[in-house]
């Protein structure tokens, strides 16, 4: 089980890979999972209707790691699960790059999805993040609420 | 005898010259420090945390404790 | 969209952001989706309380692909999605590799989630493919049936 | 006037000696197919496909048609 908070841009199945190796290199096991489930939330050069040319997010050190790691232990007492991997970016972002990421391992698939997605909505609704987007014009706002995700 | 306060995201930028610190003996609850560290009004969607926990403006306040407030989460 | 059957060992990061690299060379636009999810099924060494040593995986050429190209096509009526892929992997396979990868990019993180998962349900109870398990002892014997998914 | 029959995975190995053609002026639907294909009576879980697409054992058949028989899925 790991958080990680990244203030440089991140390469998401780099992350993923390294992860994994370890817990085969821990477990001794190769082939102990089965299913692998993950999502990568990406920034997009658009939103509500606007050009974005940059996000800026900020976040509570300390408590987000704190909530990040309280959402992998809810998770992994609703599901059977093998690990479990959240990596955040934080800082300057540029449209393109990845700003989260959530992983995981787990033997059956059901449990692997669901188990992920309540990953990102769990970090969602707790996770002390704030984005403040660049518009086209140099003009910036304050994102105000995350969209739903079910 | 002193409570840490801490504004983030656009309370950091909205709220004026709010204090850092508030005595602890004046704050009962976290809506007591919000008073202590700034003249605006309390907004309404504002979330609060003590200690790094999420908690609730009635929450009793402690000396030394860690209080935040910050607009809705907006992250992943 | 892309379907793939690999004979050999794939490695599921790398066909997936050689996919992605083609996506956005071909629309030209940096970040216009912002959700990524993918499954990635692997072999494990157990099944049905047995340690498993290799498995065959058979499939109905020209019917495989037929079915997940449907699959896929299913998938865009029901959601908003920028791009698919599946991979499967067909013949000898060893505890620890892939079988099978499903990747949905989305613009919405609820409709790359669900189609990603739909692509797995579908292909698992649609697409013309069978598991011969070999055990420790050196017998084999075919998977009578799927696990279900929800 | 032919149909072509195709067995896969634990059919292929179950059913011995099956015709890999069967005559379609004889065959008038999938079951018959079946039967004109091999002695052995179709399983309970039988699956079927014609021309590379999901059927019914009922379904009709027709001159040219490829016609498979395979066990329950299990890819994934």
């Amino acid at each position: 089980m790991a958080v990680l908070i990244k203030p440089e841009s991140f390469n998401p199945a780099q992350l993923q890979a390294a992860h994994e190796a370890d817990m085969i290199a821990a477990s001794g096991i190769v082939g102990h999972f089965g299913a692998t489930a993950s999502f990568i939330g990406t920034m997009r050069h658009f939103n509500e209707g606007d050009d974005v040319t940059g996000m800026m997010l900020e976040h509570y050190p300390g408590m987000t790691e704190k909530e990040l790691d309280a959402v992998i232990s809810d998770a992994r007492n609703q599901w059977e699960i093998h690990d479990a991997l959240i990596v955040h970016r934080v800082g300057d972002i540029k449209p393109g790059e990845p700003i989260v990421l959530t992983v995981v391992w787990s033997a059956h698939r059901a449990a692997a999805f669901e188990a992920c997605r309540f990953l990102m909505e769990a970090l969602k609704s707790r996770a002390p993040f704030w984005k403040k987007e660049t518009l086209k014009d140099g003009s910036h706002r304050w994102v105000e609420r995350n969209t739903p995700g079910y | 005898m002193t409570i840490r306060v801490k504004f983030f995201a656009s309370l950091r930028e909205d709220v004026i010259n709010p204090k850092s610190e508030v005595d602890s003996s004046d704050a009962g609850t976290i809506s007591d420090v919000w008073k202590l560290a700034t003249d605006h009004p309390m907004p309404p969607h504002v979330l609060c945390s003590v200690n790094l926990e999420h908690a609730e403006p009635s929450q009793s306040v402690a000396d030394g404790d860690e209080v935040a407030f910050f607009p809705p989460i907006t992250g992943g």
